[in-house]
C-alpha cells in the first residue's frame, strides 16, 4: 500500500489533488459528478470585495494543449461568498477549503482576509497578487516584490489562518518574488497562475477574446510551472502548492519531484470534470511503476544528489 | 449531465458543409429539446458544443457545419469510431409555455434544436409552424423533416435560390398568427426575431466556451434577472429577461 | 496571385519565412533536403567570440507540444564561422543571411558585431541578450531595461548593418524592454526566445537535461509569442520579427496579424527538416482562405478596430 | 536522408518487452549497418530514433524495446498503418577495418544493428563470432538469427537464467582471438567492453535528440577528433577518439 496523504501548512490532506481555483465554481456543482470529499481539498473561484460580472465575452479560446481564459473574476463577492456559496458546500465537502481572494488594493485584500477568517470551513486562504494593482499604475501586485510583501504582511496580520500567496508567472525573477512573500510571513506559495497570452482569430482577424489576452493554461505549460516550482523550492522553506498543466498523476509526481508539498488542477477539470477524481485514482498505480512508497517523501526529490 | 464513450453510427453529409451525425449511448441524461453535448474531439483542447437534434433511448442525432478545424475533423470520422461526450448540457426549451400554436424560428445550424422541439410540441397536441432560414438554396437541410412531423415549414434563402427570398423574418408576414415563439439562430438574426415578433417567446444562444457545464463562467451573460452562464442557465433565455 | 514578400529592416524578403537561430545550423546542411534560397532569409546558430562546447548532454528533453533545449550555444567562435561557415553557405545561398551573435559581456557582442560588419553575406545583425550577463550577477541582458539599452548602443556603434535585438520572453514588461531596445538605436525587435522550463524524469527522478532547465519551444508557446508581439507591435515603431511555435502557415499569418513584419521558425525544423519549406508553400493557399491579398497589408492587422 | 511515410508490415513481440517491427517504403538511403531511422509517433513531440537492424531494397526491419510512452504506443500499432519517418541517419559502422575476425558485441537493445553488421561481415567473407548480453532468459532475442547468418553466438544473461552469467564481458574468455570489434549497447556496457577488449574498433552510442540530423547540436560529445555530433558524426565512434 502506498501513501498518498500529505501535509499543506499544519493541515493533513489525505492526497495532494486540490482542484484550483476558477475551475471548480463554488464546488457543490461538482457534486454532481462525484463526492467531491475525495479531493485533497479545493481552492474556491477567485473571490473580490465587490460583486464582479467580470470581463466581457468572449472569454474563451482555445490554442494548442491549452486554453486562454479572460473570465476577470466573475464572483458574487465576498459577502454573497460567505453567506450563500460555504453554507451551500458544507452540505456536500467536510474538509477544510481553500479561499481564493483576489484584489485591487491592499485594503481589499485586507477586507476579505479578515472577512474569510470567521469561516471555519476556510482551512487555507490563498491569495490571488496577479489582478492589476490599480492604486500603482495597473502592474500586477506578483510583479513587484515590494508590493507582494505588503500584500503579505498586511493579510496576515488579520488572520490566524495559513496564508498562500499566489504568483504570477509572468516576471522576470520568480525566486526573489517568492522570498519577499516569505519575508512577509506567508505560509506558503501557490505556483503558477497563468501565462499571459493571446489567440487571434484568423477569419475576424481580432483577438479572439473580446478583452484581447488572457490567462494561458493547460498541458502547455507545464514545463513552465516545473522550473519555477523547482527553483522557488531552492530558495524558501515554506510550502509550494504547484500548479500549472496537471492532467494526469504523472504531472502531479513531477511537479512534487520538483518540490511541490501539494498540487492544484485547473484547466484539466474543463475538459474532463472527472479529471481531480482520475487523478486521484491513478496515483497509487503510477507510484508503484516508478518506486514511490510515500508522496511525502518525494517533494523536491529532484533535488537531491 | 453524463460523460461517457459514444459510438457513431452514421455521420453524413446532408448540405453543403453540413453533416448529420448518429451517435450511440446513454441518453438518460437529455430531457429537453435544446439541450446540447459537448464533444471531445482527438487533437484538440476544448470540447465542441453541439446542440441536440433529436434523441432517443440509446441515440442521439447532430446536425452541424464544418465551420473550422474542430468540425472539420469531424467530418472525417468513420463509422464506428468512438468519441467522449458530454451529454445533457444546458436547460433546453420550455414546452409549457408555447400555448396553442407556436413559432419556431431557425436560422443556419440555428436549425437542429427545433427539430426535437417541434416533436415535442406536436407530441403536446400543439399546432406547429416552422420558418428555417439559410444563405442559399444548397445549404437548406430539414424542410422535409419538419414537414414529415407535421409543421407547417417556411423557408428562407437568403440570396433568393429557394422558397422566399431573404431572412427568417422576411417569411414572417406568410405564418399568419401565433401564440408564442422559439428561435435559435445566429446572433443578428436573434436580434431581427427579438425586434419582430411581438408575442413572448425563447431564444436559444451561442457563446464559447471552456466547460459546458458552469464550472469556468466563461460563458457568462448579463440578464434582467441577474448574470447566467450559457452552458447551465442557458443557451435558452426567455425574451423579457434579454439584454442585447 | 497573392503576394507574399515582405520587407524587413530595408530589405526585400521574397517570403517572411526564417529559419530560427540554432534550429538551422549555419544553413549548408538543410540544402541535403531542398534549395534554401526558397526561404526568407534565414538566422544562423548562435555565435560568439570564443567557440564554445556548451552545457553537457542530456541537452534535450521532450514535452508536451514542445521540447526543452540546454545546448548552451555551441559553436566554433566568431572567427571560424567567418572563415568557414559562411564561404561554405555562399555556394548554397544567395540571399542576405542573419547573423545571430550571442555573448557573456558587451564587449563580446560588441567584438563580434565588428567582425560581422565586413561580411557581405550578412543582411542583419541579430543579437542575442538572453544569455547570462555574467557581469552583472548572471541574470540575462535581456532581462534589464538598462543592460539591452547598453547593448543595443554598444553594437550600433560598430556596424552599419541593421540590427535587430532578441529579447526573451522571460520577463516581467516585455514592452519597456523594446522600447529600450529603440531607444538604443535598435533597427528592430526579434520575440520571442525560449521560455525557461524543466523537465523531470519519472524513472530517474532528476532533470532530464543534465543543465536541470532550458528553453520551452515549440508549438506549446505560440500564444505568448503573440501576445508578446502584439504589446510591442502597439509599443515600438521598428519591425518585429516574430516567433515561437510557428509550424504552419496559419501560425505566420497570426503572428503577422499581431504586428510581426517576418516570422521564425525554430523547433519545427527539427521535427520535420521541410517545415520552412512546407510552410512558404502552403502560405498562397491559406491566404486565400482567408482572403488575404497582400502579407505586407496585414501586419498587426488585430490592431485596427 | 530521405523522409517518407512508411506502411508497417509486421509490429511483433520476440521478448519480454521486446518487438520486431517491419516497415515498407524508400531504403535508398540507407547504405552502412549501424545507421539509424528517427520515428515520428502521433502525440508525441520529438521523433523516437531507432537503428537500423536489417533492410533490403524496400523494407526496413527494426527491434524496439517499450521503455516509455512513446515505444509503448508504437508497440500498439497494427499491420498497414503508416509512420513519418527519417531514413538514413548516422554514420554507421565501418566494415572495412574489420579484419578477418571481427567480434561483434550487443547488450539489450544494442544488439539490433550488429545484425545488419554481422551480415554485411560474412557478406564480405569474414568469420565473425557475436556476444549479445541480456539481463535474463526472457529477454533474449535474435541468438537464432545470428546463428542462421553464420556467426558464432554467445550469449550473456546477467542473473545467469540462460547461457554464461554475468556481462557481456564475461564472455570475451570464452570467443578466443579477434581482429578487430564492433559494439553497441548501454553506456556502462561500452566502457567494459572499451576497458576489455584490446584490439581497435567502433562504439555505437546513444544520445537525447532533438533532430537526429544534424541541425540542433543536441546531441554533442567531445572527442579527441573535436565535438561531434551522435546523430550525423556518429552514432558510430572510433575506439581511439573516445572520450568518456
Ligand atoms: C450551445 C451551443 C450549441 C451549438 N449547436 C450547434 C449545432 O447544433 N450545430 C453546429 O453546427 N454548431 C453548433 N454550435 C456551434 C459549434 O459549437 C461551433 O461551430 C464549433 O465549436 C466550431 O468548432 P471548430 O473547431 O470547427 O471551429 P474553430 O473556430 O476552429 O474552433 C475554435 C474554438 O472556438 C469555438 N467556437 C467556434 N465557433 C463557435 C460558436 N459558434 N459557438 C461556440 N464556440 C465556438 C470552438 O468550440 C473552439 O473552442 C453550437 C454552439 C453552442 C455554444
Ligand atoms: C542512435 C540511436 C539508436 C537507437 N536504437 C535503438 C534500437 O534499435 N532499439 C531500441 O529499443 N532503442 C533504441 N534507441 C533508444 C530509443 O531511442 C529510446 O528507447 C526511445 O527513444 C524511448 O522512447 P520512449 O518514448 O519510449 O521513452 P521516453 O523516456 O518516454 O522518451 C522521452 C524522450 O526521451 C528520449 N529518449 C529516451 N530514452 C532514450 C535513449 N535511450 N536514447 C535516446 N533518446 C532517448 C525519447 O526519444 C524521447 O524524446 C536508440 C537511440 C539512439 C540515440
Ligand atoms: C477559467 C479559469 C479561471 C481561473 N480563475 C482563477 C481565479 O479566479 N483565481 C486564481 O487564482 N486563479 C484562477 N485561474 C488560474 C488557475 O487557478 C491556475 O492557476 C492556472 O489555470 C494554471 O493551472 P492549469 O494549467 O491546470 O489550468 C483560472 C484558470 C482558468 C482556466
Ligand atoms: C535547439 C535550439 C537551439 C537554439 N539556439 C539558439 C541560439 O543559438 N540563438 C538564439 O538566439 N536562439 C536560439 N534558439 C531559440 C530559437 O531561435 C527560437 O527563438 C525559439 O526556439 C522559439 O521558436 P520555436 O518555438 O519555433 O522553436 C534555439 C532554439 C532551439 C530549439
Ligand atoms: S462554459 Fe464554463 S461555465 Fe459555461
Ligand atoms: S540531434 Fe540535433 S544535432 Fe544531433
Amino acid at each position: 500500500m502506498v501513501d498518498i496523504s500529505v501535509m499543506l501548512c499544519g493541515i493533513e490532506l489525505s492526497n495532494p489533488v486540490i482542484p484550483a481555483s476558477g475551475t471548480f465554481g463554488y464546488g457543490y456543482e461538482f457534486r454532481e459528478f462525484y463526492d467531491i470529499n475525495i479531493l485533497g481539498s479545493f481552492s474556491f473561484k477567485g473571490t473580490t470585495k465587490e460583486p464582479r460580472f467580470g470581463n466581457p465575452t468572449p472569454r474563451i479560446a482555445e490554442c494548442t494543449a491549452g486554453m486562454i481564459n479572460s473570465v476577470g473574476l466573475q464572483n458574487p463577492g465576498i459577502e454573497k461568498v460567505i453567506s450563500e456559496e460555504l453554507p451551500k458546500l458544507k452540505e456536500c465537502f467536510n474538509k477544510p477549503v481553500i479561499a481564493n481572494i483576489s484584489g485591487f488594493s491592499v485594503e481589499e485584500f485586507v477586507y476579505c482576509c479578515e472577512l474569510i477568517d470567521n469561516c471555519e470551513q476556510v482551512g487555507i486562504i490563498e491569495v490571488n497578487v496577479s489582478c492589476p494593482n490599480v492604486k500603482h499604475g495597473g502592474m500586477s501586485f506578483g510583479t513587484s516584490e515590494k508590493s507582494v510583501f505588503e500584500v503579505t504582511k498586511a493579510v496576515k496580520k488579520v488572520t490566524t489562518k495559513p496564508v498562500v500567496i499566489k504568483l504570477s508567472p509572468n516576471v522576470t525573477d520568480i525566486v526573489s518574488i517568492a522570498k519577499a512573500c516569505e519575508d512577509g510571513g506567508a505560509d506558503g506559495i501557490s505556483l503558477i497562475n497563468t501565462l499571459l497570452g493571446m489567440k487571434i482569430d484568423l477569419k475576424t482577424k481580432k483577438p479572439v477574446v473580446a478583452n484581447k489576452m488572457g490567462g494561458f493554461s493547460g498541458p502547455a505549460i507545464l514545463p513552465v510551472a516545473v522550473r519555477m516550482v523547482y527553483s522557488v523550492y531552492e530558495a524558501v522553506k515554506i510550502p509550494i502548492i504547484g500548479m500549472g498543466g496537471v492532467s494526469r498523476a504523472e504531472d502531479v509526481i513531477e511537479l512534487m519531484l520538483a518540490g511541490a508539498a501539494a498540487v492544484q488542477v485547473g484547466a484539466a477539470n474543463l475538459i474532463n470534470p472527472y479529471a481531480a477524481k482520475e487523478i486521484i485514482e491513478d496515483l497509487p498505480k503510477v507510484m508503484n511503476k516508478y518506486g514511490i512508497k510515500s508522496l511525502k517523501d518525494i517533494i523536491g526529490g529532484a533535488h537531491n544528489g | 449531465m453524463t460523460k461517457g464513450l459514444y459510438n457513431i453510427s452514421h455521420n453524413k453529409k446532408i448540405a453543403k458543409d453540413i453533416y448529420e451525425m448518429k451517435l450511440t449511448g446513454d441518453t438518460s441524461s437529455l430531457s429537453q429539446p435544446g439541450q446540447f453535448i459537448n464533444i471531445l474531439i482527438d487533437g484538440f483542447y476544448l470540447r465542441r458544443p453541439i446542440s441536440v437534434c433529436d434523441y432517443d433511448k440509446n441515440s442521439i442525432t447532430i446536425i452541424y457545419k464544418t465551420v473550422g478545424e474542430g468540425t472539420e475533423y469531424l467530418s472525417t470520422l468513420k463509422e464506428n469510431s468512438g468519441l467522449d461526450i458530454l451529454v445533457g448540457l444546458g436547460n433546453g426549451f420550455d414546452t409549457k409555455k408555447s400555448g396553442g400554436s407556436p413559432l419556431l424560428i431557425g436560422g443556419g445550424v440555428g436549425v437542429p434544436p427545433l427539430y426535437m422541439l417541434a416533436k415535442r410540441l406536436i407530441d403536446e397536441g400543439k399546432s406547429v409552424k416552422v420558418i428555417i432560414g439559410f444563405n442559399s438554396k444548397d445549404e437548406v437541410f430539414y424542410e422535409k423533416e419538419f414537414n414529415a412531423l407535421g409543421a407547417k415549414t417556411f423557408v428562407t434563402t437568403a440570396d433568393g435560390s429557394y422558397k422566399t427570398r431573404g431572412f427568417v423574418t422576411d417569411a414572417l408576414h406568410l405564418v399568419g398568427t401565433y401564440s408564442y415563439f422559439y428561435t435559435c439562430g445566429p446572433k443578428p438574426m436573434l436580434k431581427a426575431v427579438y425586434n419582430s415578433c411581438e408575442t413572448e417567446g425563447q431564444f436559444s444562444f451561442e457563446e464559447r466556451m471552456g466547460c459546458g457545464f458552469g464550472a469556468c463562467m466563461g460563458c457568462s451573460c448579463k440578464t434582467k434577472y441577474g448574470d447566467k452562464r450559457i452552458c447551465k442557465e442557458g443557451p435558452v433565455l426567455q425574451k423579457e429577461e434579454i439584454i442585447w
